[in-house]
């Protein structure tokens, strides 16, 4: 088997296997559905999040938050890693 | 001589104590290559809503996300500005009207590069920490506190 | 509503406490208007000069100009920014190397205000007060402090 | 007698009476020349000021200063009104 072979068995496995991600909310959006935290299986990017989001809550539609993979601010369609911690952010208020 | 920092906790349960405060600036008369310290504290404001009045902030944050991002905000403002310490408190839980719930304190040799800094760091604390107020109101209510 | 304002005594004999700090900034818990207190505390620093290291400031002031001044600037001040309150205290007589010399206390509704207004105080005060510092060597010298 | 004549009389009889001020230093100006105030008469302007300050004290012409007449910083040559309070300011170091 060559190396190129090889890499691309691998890839093939991932894709099958499906990844699981955690999601949190805070602040207003914590207070709506719950402050505990959720568990979502198949979602590997941002898009596909929403989606699965905006189906289980459709409230959150109308509200406007960030959305953060493993502690950092995600933008436009980010591919989300298996294992990520995900949250919900509101706009902040501190201070 | 630089040391390594490390991510620190900045939150405090409940208000800011003006003798926590004191004692933060007691501790620095030792360092006696300062020449200014520059502090902002943010203080809880009882505002009129049309849903009633506020009589308490209740803070919640994403922790393990703001202290990242808090230390990040450090390093860059510590990189950037030539200071001496940098310190930043902010409440968690519940914070009573006029009692201060932010204390950003910054010393420098001379005072530009403090006050800068200090400036710098609340803007960056109140639009990048992930740090949430739910406003109490006199009527039972609540609302979510809005930055400007 | 505004009221008169009259000037008032800025100074204080020797260091300024950090507890008297603490007494200024717990006094405004029941300005319940106030969001936020934007500090400058002036330190004696220990500067190494070629006639020895500094260890005190010895401060002397023409006293009556320099209320009048105060009290011209502080009216000034608070004719251009929106601000709650605003305190100033300066040391007179010996201050030792890492004690508070300076004081501007500013507070306001809204953050930007307290802040720009402390910078400006502290910037004005350093450059129009008639106040001398008279830098006490650890060579039993003294130097003339000079302001940058 | 006219209203002008009397303003015209009056105007003489002052410029006949020498008139007195007092003179203060601080900051190492004092030092230098003694922190209590001396009296000086004869000086109406701030050129004959610093002209005869510079006759008693020639170190003095080697030291930057400003002039407050009656607590107001004086620019130029200003005149000193009879009975003023001058002070001699070295630049300013507080804070």
């Amino acid at each position: 088997m060559t190396k190129a072979n090889l890499s691309g068995f691998v890839k093939r496995k991932m894709e099958t296997k499906e990844q699981k991600i955690t999601v949190k909310a805070f602040g207003m959006i914590a207070e709506k559905f719950g402050s505990g935290q959720i568990e979502l299986t198949g979602i590997s990017t941002i898009e596909e999040l929403r989606k699965a989001l905006f189906d289980q809550f459709p409230e959150l539609k109308n509200m406007k938050f960030s959305i953060a993979i493993n502690k950092q601010l995600a933008s436009g369609n980010a591919s989300i890693p298996d294992g990520s911690e995900i949250a919900l952010l509101p706009p902040f208020s501190g201070g | 001589m630089k040391t390594k920092r490390t991510p620190k906790n900045i939150f405090v349960l409940g208000a800011i104590s003006p003798d926590s405060i004191a004692k933060s600036i007691a501790n620095h008369s030792t360092k006696t290559d300062i020449g200014g310290h520059s502090i902002f504290l943010g203080q809880v404001r009882s505002d009129e809503k049309p849903e009633g009045r506020v009589i308490a902030i209740d803070y919640s944050a994403y922790e393990e996300m703001a202290l990242e991002k808090a230390f990040e905000i450090r390093e860059a403002v510590f990189a950037k500005y030539p200071l001496s310490c940098m310190h930043i408190y902010h409440s968690l839980g519940e914070v009573k009207a006029g009692e201060i719930c932010l204390f950003v304190f910054t010393s420098s040799k001379h005072r530009k590069a403090a006050m800068d800094a200090c400036d710098e760091l609340v803007e960056r604390i109140k639009a990048e920490l992930p740090v949430w107020g739910k406003e109490i109101l006199d009527s039972e209510n609540h609302v979510w506190k809005v930055n400007s």
